[in-house]
């Protein structure tokens, strides 16, 4: 148990070292995009680290601090739930039966927190964006939550471990070759996680300032950027071991969590921002149908 | 020790941590400073081109971010109106230390061609600690990052300190702040 | 503060705000994210220009004039020179006239250029502007080489233009707009035919055709509600009399067709510096005035206007025979659009569109306040 | 334009009339008169566009000069109306109910000038200035210099001599060569 733990606290360290890594690739790539020769890849570990060490005289009350501590522990949180490598005895984290319904519960604790602190902060740009990152949750949820219950559903297990089992023995066996709408929702919703255009309404500076975070300056934003990086490292790793079968060794986890990575950046570069009614209301459309042309595939065929 | 005279305060033993500690932190300073996206005048025209594709700034780590809260540089680009100065002192007092200040052209350093204006002040540091100055007008977009360049180097060196001399003769600032803006209404934010 | 009553938040958008268009700042009231008012403020860029043209010689106030609207300033260079040249009688030779209207084009273009950034920006497509001002700073290059400088080029004189173009100036021209137009499909892909740029923009921000004439709408936001008015032909100014242009009209009336609108601008302008190229003269380029230093402007008044990026621009110049000026006044083409044309169109604007409305109007502070 | 500036000398007193070009004619008129002429150029003539409304002072003779501007869409004409208000105590009435944009050009003539203008609501806030304390700005008898040096000061070890000293002397060397 301690050396699950001790394997556990390294992931983690892995994990933020990894997510800061693919921000900084990211941002590159998307310089590279502009014609532009773009920041160092590991920019994100120098502002992580300049903000770590500027002064802090703000201060709204006991909320405002918390919520930078939520972002980090939903994000810590949600990563040690999500196995890393399949039935590995030390890298497949915390996973337990019924895990999958604390995950989803799980990874909408950092928004939640990030929304009291946010809405302590008093700032008016602050509070529309907090509304504005409730309803878009609201929104990708649905789509999510449909792929999730199909899935677990359609393999008969609501653990990750049974998840990745069922989808064992060849490329075919995924649940993105199995089921491929409820993949194609998933994915879609996937963008409003990760915020990427034309889904980015909760940070939009020239709307709101810089949306939630508007207040938040030295700690509390490297907090909450390394909390962001950790939770997208464990998004990664929910969307590989739902849809691209888990992983059996550690380069395959990094290998797919990476093609995932790339999925959103395609998406990114070249689409202006919705409003947030017109993001909402494609989120509860078209993915919610496409998802649901396999949700009832599978309760026809296995009920 | 030698090159003890460089720290002048500092007791020996703790000399060489602290010496580690502060050369790192501001390396890491020096090398992602996030501009407050504020063009108070004619000279946030060539802001654009600075950060866009021809003259790359990000690469050096110079990013522009929208809300002082968040910020370590504000560019005064060009003259500075009187109730833009008021605004600006707000944005700086946000922004939390350390914090460095660009002056852009020649209009903060003497007034410039406004010199006779009634609206525009003509000596920024009598209001707000400058760390560097830029001459002409505009300052071409390499200019600006020489001037980049210029506060990397005060900052790797810790010679950067205009936030320091701020707060320490705040009063004779606010003096001269409250003496040009009229019906002074501002919060006092905690130092 | 948020009043309990009836839950509306004053709020101030600028100055220091990253989607608002220079430093100027709106007072709206918020219900929810929906306006219910807006009160324009400018000022933060008052610099006293018209007091400081009073007290300065006519030749003197070249360089304030071109600093009047800072991403165009030859379009001030070029009224201003107009003014005095017609209040002093003065003949400008006709190459001059076509290198003056080569240089108000390529400012139109560069302007152009730099607002396709601008509207892409607000709503968060960071590729467009990166590649526009890109575009924009090759033709700010030529400037370069003609003028000397990037942005302010103190060329126009009174009389003609301060120096004849360069070696060659007209080959390099013909490239940078070549390489612009062949690059309008890629800004077409990636702006104008976008779906989610659509979806934004079609119906936002309806103008009432009516309101137009009633408020005194000019330039690009007036076309855009199918009203032609094109200062460039119902008042022709330089050689725009000799050139073939079309005045580009949409009738969508909202910013899209304000989009649209400017996007043909682009195509429209390429057109005219060709025209220009081929049809120039040689010849002389300055008729000297007078010792600029003891220039005396008998007395008289008169206004002249040109058709900017944003609209009508118009200079108001008052001599009483001395040395210098005795009033200078000018009409900022944005200024209706910043004020009336705004309060009117704001009521039920979701707070999202508010910046592509106020980048689509296009104002601009410094011409608005001087 | 001759035959515009017959029609309204039929019907208004105009003091006096100059044609500067085939297209743009400026005439002078009463205080009393604008009123009526403005709604006449409008809604008869239509002369909708109010480009803009200056002021210019004349401190010598103690007036101030109001000039609208006007631009007919139609026939493609601009038109100059102006009129001469007392100094000392200029009062003028407001025209926003004929041209609604000419709320914003009075707020800036009032700001600068403090010319009162009747029935023009939102004249009292702030243009550009902010917490003016002085005289309006731009009247000839305020002197921009003395009270920038006076507010915001110079460097010391900075004599600014006159810019026209500076200028002429060196065009006296420049026109002996």
């Amino acid at each position: 148990m301690f050396n699950k733990i001790l394997f556990a606290l390294i992931a983690a360290i892995v994990a933020l070292a990894y997510g800061l890594f693919l921000g900084g690739l990211s941002r590159k790539i998307m310089a590279r995009l502009h014609g532009r020769k773009g920041p160092t890849v590991f920019q994100n570990f120098i502002d992580v680290w300049k903000l770590f060490r500027k002064r802090t005289a703000i201060s709204h009350g006991v909320m405002f601090y918390l919520a930078p501590t939520f972002r980090f522990l939903g994000g810590v949180g949600t990563f040690l739930l999500v196995p890393i490598v399949f039935d590995s005895p030390y890298l497949s984290n915390f996973s337990f039966g019924g895990d999958l319904i604390v995950l989803i519960y799980f990874m909408v604790f950092g928004c939640l927190g990030m929304a009291l602190g946010a809405s302590e902060s008093g700032h008016p740009h602050s509070a529309i964006a907090v509304t504005r990152g409730l309803s878009q949750m609201a929104g990708y949820e649905l789509p999510f939550l449909i792929a999730v219950i199909g899935i677990a559903f359609a393999n008969h297990t609501i653990t990750f471990q049974g998840i990745i089992q069922a989808q064992q023995g060849g490329i075919l066996h995924w649940n993105l070759f199995q089921y491929p709408f409820l993949s194609i929702a998933a994915l879609i919703s996937m963008l409003g996680m990760y915020m990427s255009y034309p889904f980015a309404v909760v940070m939009a500076p020239q709307e709101i300032a810089v949306g939630p975070p508007t207040e938040f300056s030295s700690e509390f934003l490297s907090f909450m950027f390394s909390g962001r990086s950790i939770f997208a490292v464990a998004k990664y790793l929910v969307f590989m071991n739902l849809l691209l079968g888990g992983a059996t060794n550690l380069l395959e986890a990094f290998i797919k969590t990476f093609i995932l990575f790339l999925w959103p950046l395609f998406i990114t570069g070249v689409f202006p921002r919705f409003r947030l009614e017109q993001s909402v209301r494609f989120f509860w459309t078209y993915p919610v149908l496409i998802g649901l042309i396999d949700f009832i595939g599978i309760f026809i065929t296995r009920s | 020790m030698a090159d003890n005279k460089h720290f002048l305060n500092d007791k020996p033993e703790k000399l060489t941590y602290a010496r580690v500690w502060e050369k790192f932190d501001n390396w890491a300073r020096a090398n992602s400073l996030w501009v407050v996206a504020y063009g108070t005048g004619c000279g946030s025209i060539e802001i654009p081109p600075m950060v866009t594709s021809r003259f790359d700034a990000e690469r050096f780590g110079v990013n522009m971010v929208g809300t002082p809260r968040q910020a370590d540089v504000l560019i005064i680009s060009g003259y500075l109106a009187v109730k833009t100065l008021k605004r600006v002192i707000r944005v700086y007092e946000q922004m939390q230390s350390p914090k460095y200040v660009v002056a852009l052209g020649a209009c903060p350093i003497n007034g410039g061609m406004y010199f006779d204006s009634y609206n525009t002040i003509n000596l920024l540091d009598k209001y707000l600690p400058v760390d560097v100055w830029l001459t002409g007008c505009m300052p071409r977009p390499e200019a600006i990052l020489s001037a980049f360049a210029d506060l990397m180097k005060r900052i790797k060196e810790g010679r950067a300190d205009g936030w320091k001399k701020y707060i320490d003769n705040l009063g004779e600032y606010r003096k001269n702040q409250e003496k040009i803006i009229k019906n002074w209404k501002m919060p006092n934010y905690n130092w | 503060m948020i009043d309990k009553k009836d839950k509306e938040v004053k709020l101030f958008i600028g100055p220091q705000h990253p989607g608002v268009t220079g430093n100027m700042s709106f007072e709206v009231t918020l219900e929810g994210d929906t306006f219910k008012d807006v009160k324009t403020h400018v000022g933060y860029l008052h610099r006293a220009f018209e007091k400081l043209m009073e007290r300065r010689l006519y030749i003197q106030n070249f360089p304030i004039v071109c600093r009047i609207c800072v991403p165009e300033p030859d379009t001030n260079e070029n009224l201003y020179a107009r003014a005095l040249e017609e209040l002093y009688g003065l003949e400008v030779p006709e190459r001059a006239k076509w290198i003056r209207t080569l240089v108000l084009e390529l400012d139109r273009l560069k302007m152009l250029m730099m607002w396709i950034g601008g509207i892409a920006g607000t709503m968060g497509l960071g590729t467009a502007p990166q590649w526009s001002v890109f575009d924009r700073d090759t033709v700010l290059d030529l400037f370069e080489e003609l003028t000397g400088a990037r942005i302010y080029h103190i060329y126009v004189m009174p009389g003609g233009v301060r120096r004849d173009l360069p070696e060659g100036f007209e080959e390099r021209v013909l490239k940078v707009i070549d390489n612009i137009e062949k690059k309008l499909p890629d800004y077409d892909d990636l702006v104008f035919e976008n779906a989610v740029f659509k979806k934004r923009t079609v119906g936002l921000s309806k103008i009432k055709p009516e309101w137009v004439e009633e408020i005194g709408v000019s330039g690009p936001v007036a076309r855009a509600c199918g009203f032609t008015y094109d200062i460039r032909r119902d008042q022709p100014y330089e050689m725009y009399d000799k050139l073939e242009f079309d005045i580009i009209t949409e009738t969508g009336c909202d910013v899209y067709s304000m989009a649209k609108v400017r996007r043909r601008e682009i195509e429209n302008s390429i057109k005219i510096i060709r025209q220009i190229i081929d049809k120039m003269p040689k010849g002389e380029v300055w008729n000297r005035p007078p010792n600029v230093l003891y220039w005396k402007i008998p007395e008289g008044e008169t206004y002249v206007k040109a058709e900017a990026t944003r609209g009508e621009m118009g200079y108001y110049v008052v001599s009483d025979g001395s040395d210098k000026p005795r009033r200078i006044h000018v009409r900022g083409a944005s200024t209706p659009h910043a004020y009336t044309l705004l309060e009117r169109l704001v009521p039920g604007m979701n707070i999202s569109d508010f910046s592509v409305t106020i980048v689509g109007l296009q104002t601009c502070p410094p011409e608005i306040e001087r | 334009m001759k035959e515009l500036l017959d029609r309204i000398k039929k019907s208004f007193k105009i003091v006096n009339e100059e044609i500067k070009r085939e297209n743009f004619l400026i005439i002078e008129v009463e205080q009393g008169d604008l009123k009526q002429i403005l709604v006449h150029l409008k809604y008869n003539e239509n002369f909708k566009h109010l480009a803009l409304l200056s002021c210019v002072d004349w401190i010598e003779d103690k007036k101030f000069q109001l000039t609208y501007i006007l631009w007919n869409y139609k026939t493609k004409e601009n038109l100059i109306v102006k009129t001469y208000i007392n100094r000392e105590k200029s009062d003028h009435f407001t025209v926003m109910d004929i041209f609604p944009q000419a709320e914003i050009y009075e707020r800036e003539v009032r700001e600068m000038y403090g010319v009162n203008f009747e029935g023009n609501s939102t004249q009292h806030l702030d243009f550009a200035l902010e917490d003016w304390d002085d005289i309006p700005p731009m009247r000839r008898d305020f002197d921009t210099l003395k009270y920038s040096l006076e507010n915001y000061g110079e460097r010391e070890e900075y004599d600014r001599t006159n810019i026209r000293d500076i200028i002429s002397e060196f065009t006296d060397e420049w026109r002996k060569k």
